[in-house]
């Protein structure tokens, strides 16, 4: 017999519980058997390719929204909606399109020019479009028969297939762009071997497989769940013990325990990104605005940012931080690959660095803040810059500070310094022309340089691949020189996943392909 | 005693009105707003604009909060401008979660700390209470977060015996879903456990030494019945009330456990809602703790005046 | 006048017996030895750390405890943890007693004005009070942080306000109490003024259970620092704190597991010593709450 | 002294509470007797050690309590006792009814189960047995509508009902001996001669002996055959009823009938002598005699010696040297 209290506690745990398990079986019942469980480093944010603004969200989009151009094992741009790489005008001002024909989006409705059109006029105008800079060039959008797409630009503007083979590329299905609108997030419609499912909550995505894909044959998977774990550690464990199939941004401290399990398979890509210091230079108020003298030392004295860089040891700031596992860097571009500049890092020279602060007859040391988003690992890499800068006369204070204040002081130009990274684009133009062109809303160093601004014109109109590739090859020395910002590594995004896991496309731009994935023989 | 009803919902009432105030203003008092942590990447001013049209928070304060209070009363949070789905789903789709963490973790408070404060409270002063109370002290003392962190240590780097981390569903999983809770529970509960166990443990003795627990022993009950029915059960009245109050701390501590177990509750969602200024989410979030707090506190406030005075002439509670 | 005598009288008398059961205790007495010996490493970090604790050395990092002349290993960074646990003490320190003291001078006399004055001026306090406990500590520590940056003042800032209500209460509480009593009757009846009656004569009397409060707050607040600085709205780097030094570590309990233990150890040992000798404390001046 | 072989014995009884401060003799060497059947009143102001007596017949003195001495049921020694073999005796031979019915009763649980808890501890009684049968010492202890208010938590009794309730609990395993520690202390008039009348009459029924323990000696002129007077920690006297209150011997006896309002002495103004000054607390025995402090016929002499106990009658006793003399009529 039990006393009344008592009972009213168990009466409330079982309640409780029995609600508990209800919700949970509403929401989350055995519905998703076989499913390959992913574990994503952050949240997608609207799983709307017009909205969109995550890196996640691409890999989700990667699985269900395919795009008129992707690119290969090599990164070199194939195409996927289209029937072919784009006919352009000699003046690069027409880009004519060819669209496969017999495709239909997943809710069944078909493919043609037509839908085209209306996803890419809706990138193009809608009020909460993040594709509209991207599109800025295209003036107008044709569908010049129903295989057949037109783009006129308005100047020629070599970067666009590379756009089109992210989401300014992704189709949407006109019919349930027409029904949902802004909220086509919700239930968003493309072409893809896997259609969207249920979005129980932020953290999770389920995905099933889709009767309507045009190479259905080839998928073998179900579905995918995606499933947001946010912390490396937890990624990593979760891996492990088996509750999670592939795990992506595999943490470098985990790295050795992952790559030794005998269970597991990792593959490292370098990625297209990079992390640097931004220096303001020129932020007086507001990226958006025009830019000015800044009350910034390091903005007064460029030897000063020299000489910052000199004391840094990009190799051992990689070493001690990363263990080794990034690759020490010192432009906008990536390391390898067709737009790799070659180019060789300035190394640590304290004496050089030391003369430098000398001779700008400043009192030492000489203090600068800088702003690290406040995780433990920017922690610790600001703490090492902040020890190798202090050799040169300098006192950095680190101002570990919360990511969206980071970026909004960012912005809006109230920093000396601060470390932000960019996950990096397929076109070396969208890795530097939103951060060095004046008024552009990601350019937080108030950056202006006569120099940069024509050659990045001067890429854009550029059709020669080889060509394109000096032009940005003296864009990063230049960039080099001029020090607005000071790139520090690319980091390696390494792909964790169980043995029985094939057939995954992970290629340079480290996005998650599972069209050709299995789930093979025991875990 | 309706008049003390009234007052006392009247009372809880003006607290959350004011609490929905608060928060309403406090969440825009952060720098940034949603539409700069939505756009990280591309950060156009027009589409700023265009986001904080359509959740509108571009309309004047007053206006805003009556439209937001107006539909939060009828159980609508609106929409996330993170995540585009509405927060009242994503809520009830995470507070299943937590609540089962918080109902274990209650669950654990109660079979440590009601057994140890029974048996402390036996012989006060003697060896048992000793190892007892200082065992609670400890509990009290040690930070949750940390205690997590030597748990994963021993039970899962060390011995392997349970996951680190994670969560797996109840319903494909009960096994596995249990397995990833035990930790946080344990961890969640201990602190509890310790209030708990003192208040047992003073509870038990205050009617050790009733009159009630004497005439019980006169009648030669054995010492089982006398403190586990006797003595415990009034006990319990005082000991409900102090777990009902331990929910604030249990609300803190959802957040670091859930965030050094990686488990998806409200506590995580919170944390996020901060970090992406998910307006609505952290309203509703923030709304919904304090619904908890001025509903728990209600309840043990009318449950409390409704026992007292039958229990203070008794002298079965202080 | 006479009266008054004899109530100082019998405080000294209650003090000098409230020392006495204090110390007849040695659980008590092991508290008040751990807080000292607390505090002196604070004061005397400078002279009794082996090395800096802010200075890399990128040449030995992770090293277990006692290799290459490190007692309890190095960081991440290469940096005496042992050095780093003793500066962290002051971290601890300060964010635990500042916020603290700091939060019961605020609500003391928001309480007193409360108890004693009742009515409205109760019911609004009351309210308020009720509001600041309905909203989650930490997300206004989260949100303070964002808005002002992490820093070791918005830690005690924050820690500071969260100890506001519960003394308000205390305080309300025991005023009410003393209000009824036969002196404070006469006084006011003597046309005392309010103040002199609420500051000379009530709040001697309430002092003890405010004390208690206090010492038990102290351990509460010094877990919360922590746990702030678990979350990274701490102190800045390279400020040595034990909250952050366990942050850090969690990427590394693989690899070196004693950089997740040692902090937490010094955390935890402190707020015993505090919650055992707050225990004794209460004990000591309020005999009959337990 | 007797025929028939005491149902309790008591010789020698001393209950000692250690402190740093000094041990307290609460009760030092007492002797009684109870005879089956009997009803016996223990009498003394409170702090006088008389509950304390009572309560180490069972065991129930408080923890820091140390009793030494010989406390007798039936020829069997209760003192050190395994509390196993105690707790059998509690309840089935030895019941006890306390002084506050309300805070003597658990609020939490029934009235009926608090009855039932005996018979099912005693006689192992089913659950279902053990309610009818508390129904009907509800019934037999005047409790109206017993099934009803067997389902009442004590709350909703009534002081006089409640009291019925802790009575009826005592007689449930129709004990040998009901110790009653001033049962009708915490009741009104009217309510106290009901109660009162209830034992006379159980006693009669069931033929326990009972001890009553009171301060209150209109309770001892009602109901008792023997009295025992306590002061201190010692018995001062011990004599039949009507002797004593006709002529009690010793000065203390004298002032406590001094302090009783005499029922029924209509129109008189009953002045109560007030004994001035406290119980005192000792040490250790005292070499003196305990009450010299308050005595108002205290001489030398009371002051150089422990006074001894002697015979004043049958069944009587006293222990003083000055004792009053019996003025025959």
């Amino acid at each position: 017999m039990l006393s009344r209290p008592t009972r009213l506690i168990v009466a409330v745990s079982a309640l409780s519980l029995v609600l508990t398990s209800c919700t949970a079986s509403v929401l989350g019942a055995a519905r998703n058997a076989g499913y390959l469980v992913v574990a994503l480093a952050g949240q997608t944010g609207i799983l709307d390719p017009t909205q969109s603004s995550t890196f996640d969200s691409r890999i989700v989009f990667a699985n269900m929204c395919e795009k008129l151009y992707d690119v290969n094992a090599n990164l070199k741009l194939v195409p996927e909606l289209a029937a072919a790489l784009p006919t352009i005008s000699a003046d690069g001002l027409t880009y004519d399109i060819p669209i496969r024909s017999g495709i239909r989006f997943n809710d069944g409705s078909a493919l043609d020019a037509d839908a085209v059109r209306t996803s890419l006029m809706h990138y193009k105008t809608d009020a909460l479009s993040a594709r509209k800079s991207e599109l800025k060039p295209v003036t107008s959008i044709q569908a010049l028969n129903p295989t057949t797409v037109r783009l006129h630009l308005k100047t020629p503007f070599s970067p666009l297939t590379s756009i089109l083979a992210d989401r300014s590329g992704m189709v949407l299905s006109p019919g349930a762009l027409a029904r949902e609108g802004d909220n086509f997030g919700r239930n968003p419609v493309c072409v893809g071997p896997f259609s969207f499912q249920a979005e129980p909550n932020p953290d999770e995505i389920d995905l099933t497989r889709s009767p309507f894909y045009y190479n259905s044959k080839s998928v073998t998977l179900p579905g995918i769940t995606f499933r947001v774990v946010v912390q490396p550690a937890v990624r990593a464990t979760d891996l492990r013990s088996g509750d999670i199939d592939v795990i992506e941004q595999a943490a470098p401290q985990d790295l050795t325990t992952l790559s030794s399990d005998p269970g597991l398979n990792t593959k490292t890509v370098p990625s297209l990104g990079y992390t640097g210091i931004y220096i303001n230079v020129g932020n007086v108020n507001g990226s958006t605005k025009a830019s000015g003298t800044v009350n910034n030392v390091l903005a007064k004295y460029p030897a000063l940012r020299q000489a910052l860089d000199l004391s840094l040891d990009r190799v051992a700031i990689n070493k001690v931080v990363f263990d080794g596992d990034y690759t020490p860097s010192c432009t906008p571009l990536p390391t390898t690959g067709q737009w790799a500049p070659n180019l060789t890092c300035p190394t640590r020279d304290i004496a050089k660095a030391r003369q430098l602060v000398a001779q700008t007859g400043l009192p030492t040391p000489i203090t600068i803040d800088l702003l690290v988003p406040n995780d433990s690992l920017n922690e610790e890499l600001g703490t090492v810059i902040q020890a190798m800068a202090k050799d040169a006369g300098f006192d950095v204070r680190v101002d570990a500070t919360e990511f969206t204040t980071l970026l909004s002081d960012g912005a809006s130009g109230r920093f000396q310094a601060q470390i932000t990274g960019w996950s990096g684009r397929l076109d070396p133009d969208q890795d530097i022309s939103q951060f060095y062109l004046p008024l552009s809303s990601l350019n937080y160093s108030g950056n202006n340089d006569t120099q940069i601004n024509t050659l990045i014109d001067e890429g854009r109109t550029t059709v020669d691949t080889a060509a394109r590739r000096q032009i940005y090859r003296q864009i990063a020395q230049a960039a080099l020189a001029q020090r607005g910002i000071i790139y520090l590594y690319d980091a390696g995004l390494t792909l964790a996943s169980k043995k029985n896991v094939t057939g995954i496309g992970y290629f340079g731009d480290a996005l998650i392909r599972l069209q050709r994935a299995s789930l093979g023989g025991t875990a | 005693m309706t008049r003390l009803v009234l007052y006392r919902v009247g009372s809880a009432l003006i607290t959350l009105l004011l609490a929905s105030i608060v928060v309403f203003l406090a969440v825009r008092a952060l720098p940034g707003g949603p539409a700069e942590a939505l756009s990280a990447e591309s950060n156009d001013p027009a589409v700023l604009k265009a986001i904080n049209h359509k959740y509108g928070f571009d309309q004047p304060l007053v206006p805003q909060y009556f439209r937001w209070l107006g539909q939060a009363v009828t159980g609508n949070f609106g929409t996330s401008p993170n995540s585009g789905l509405s927060v009242s789903s994503t809520l009830l789709n995470d507070l299943p979660v937590t609540l089962e963490l918080a109902v274990l973790a209650l669950l654990v408070a109660v079979v440590i700390g009601i057994p140890a404060g029974v048996l402390s409270a036996r012989r006060p002063g003697g060896a048992l209470d000793s190892v007892g109370s200082t065992g609670a002290l400890a509990g009290l003392s040690i930070p949750h977060f940390w205690f997590g962190i030597l748990l994963i240590l021993g039970l899962s780097v060390e011995l392997k015996w349970l996951p680190a981390a994670g969560f797996v569903p109840i319903v494909p999983d009960p096994l596995g879903n249990l397995e990833h809770m035990l930790m946080p529970a344990v961890v969640l509960g201990t602190g509890i456990a310790a209030v708990v166990m003192r208040q047992t443990r003073s509870s038990v003795i205050t009617a050790m030494s009733s009159d009630y627990v004497r005439t019980a022993r006169a009648k030669g009950l054995s010492e089982w019945d006398v403190i586990g029915h006797h003595a415990l059960r009034n006990s319990l009245i005082t000991v409900v009330t102090v777990i009902g109050l331990q929910l604030g701390a249990l609300i803190g501590g959802v957040v670091t456990v859930e965030q050094v177990f990686g488990i998806p509750g409200v506590g995580k969602l919170t944390l996020d809602s901060v970090y992406d200024r998910d307006y609505p989410t952290l309203q509703g979030v923030v709304l919904l703790t304090a619904l908890g707090y001025v509903v728990t506190n209600l309840i043990v406030d009318l449950v409390y005046s409704v026992l007292n005075p039958r229990i203070r002439v008794a002298g079965g509670a202080q | 006048m006479n009266a008054l005598a004899v109530a100082d009288s019998g405080r000294a008398l209650a003090r000098r017996k409230a020392r006495r059961r204090l110390t007849a205790r040695p659980l008590s007495v092991i508290g008040l030895v751990g807080v000292v010996v607390v505090v002196l490493v604070a004061l005397l970090a400078n002279w009794i750390s082996p090395h800096d604790p802010t200075l890399p050395n990128f040449g030995q990092v992770l090293a277990p405890p006692g290799a290459g002349g490190h007692l309890l290993g190095t960081d991440q960074l290469g940096r005496d943890v042992l050095s780093r646990l003793f500066y962290g003490s002051r971290t601890t320190l300060v964010a635990g007693v500042l916020a603290t003291v700091l939060g019961t001078l605020v609500a003391v006399p928001i309480g007193l004005v409360a108890g004693y004055f009742r009515g409205w001026t109760d019911v609004v306090i009351s309210r308020l009070v009720d509001v600041v406990l309905a909203f989650p500590f930490l997300i206004f520590a989260v949100g303070l942080a964002a808005i002002l940056g992490p820093s070791l003042r918005n830690v005690v800032l924050a820690l500071g306000v969260a100890q506001i209500p519960g003394v308000i209460r205390v305080v309300r509480g025991e005023v009410f109490a003393q209000r009824e009593l036969e002196y404070v009757q006469a006084e006011v009846v003597n046309g005392t003024p309010t103040r002199t009656i609420m500051f000379r004569h009530i709040l001697p009397n309430v002092l003890n259970p405010v004390v208690v409060q206090t010492s038990l707050a102290v351990p509460a607040t010094i877990v919360g620092a922590a746990i702030l600085s678990f979350l990274g709205l701490g102190v800045q780097p390279p400020t040595a704190d034990w909250g952050t030094m366990l942050s850090d570590a969690e990427n590394y309990l693989g690899q070196a597991p004693w950089l997740g233990v040692f902090p937490g150890v010094a955390i935890f040992l402190t707020t015993l010593c505090f919650n055992l000798f707050g225990d004794g404390l209460r004990d000591a001046l309020d005999p009959t709450a337990r | 002294m007797s025929e028939t072989p005491p149902l309790l014995s008591i010789t020698d009884l001393h209950v000692r509470f250690p402190s740093p401060e000094g041990d307290v003799l609460a009760v030092g060497g007492l002797d009684l007797e109870i005879r089956p059947g009997e009803m016996l009143a223990l009498v003394g102001e409170s702090g006088c050690g008389k509950s304390l007596t009572a309560l180490s017949i069972l065991g129930l003195q408080p923890p820091t309590a140390r009793v030494s001495g010989s406390i007798r049921l039936s020829g069997q020694e209760l003192i050190g006792l395994p509390p196993k073999q105690l707790r059998d005796i509690r309840g089935k031979d030895v019941a006890m009814v306390f002084q506050e019915p309300m805070s003597s009763l658990n609020p939490a649980f029934t009235v009926g189960r608090q009855v039932d808890e005996v018979t099912r501890r005693h006689e192992q009684l089913s659950r279902r047995a053990a309610r009818e049968r508390s129904i009907e010492l509800l019934d037999l202890v005047g409790v109206p509508e017993p099934a009803r208010r067997a389902g009442e938590y004590p709350h909703q009794l009534s002081g006089g009902m409640r009291q019925r309730v802790m009575i009826a609990m005592a007689i449930a395993c129709s004990p040998k001996l009901i110790i009653a520690d001033e049962p009708t202390t915490a009741l009104d008039a009217t309510i106290q001669a009901q109660v009162l009348a209830l034992f006379e009459k159980l006693r009669a029924d069931f033929g326990s002996a009972v001890l009553v323990i009171t301060h209150d000696l209109g309770v001892v002129a009602e109901i008792a055959e023997r009295v025992v007077v306590m002061y201190a920690g010692y018995k001062v006297e011990q004599a039949p009823v009507h002797p004593l209150f006709a002529h009690p011997r010793h000065p203390y006896t004298a002032g406590l009938l001094g302090a009783v309002p005499m029922l029924g002495a209509i129109g008189e103004t009953a002045v109560l002598t007030e004994i001035p000054g406290t119980v005192p607390v000792f040490a250790d025995v005292p070499e003196h005699c305990p009450f010299v402090s308050r005595c108002a016929r205290a001489q030398p002499d009371c002051h150089e010696a422990f006074p001894a106990r002697h015979a004043t009658g049958p069944d009587a006793e006293v222990a003083c040297v000055h004792e009053l003399e019996v003025v025959s009529s």
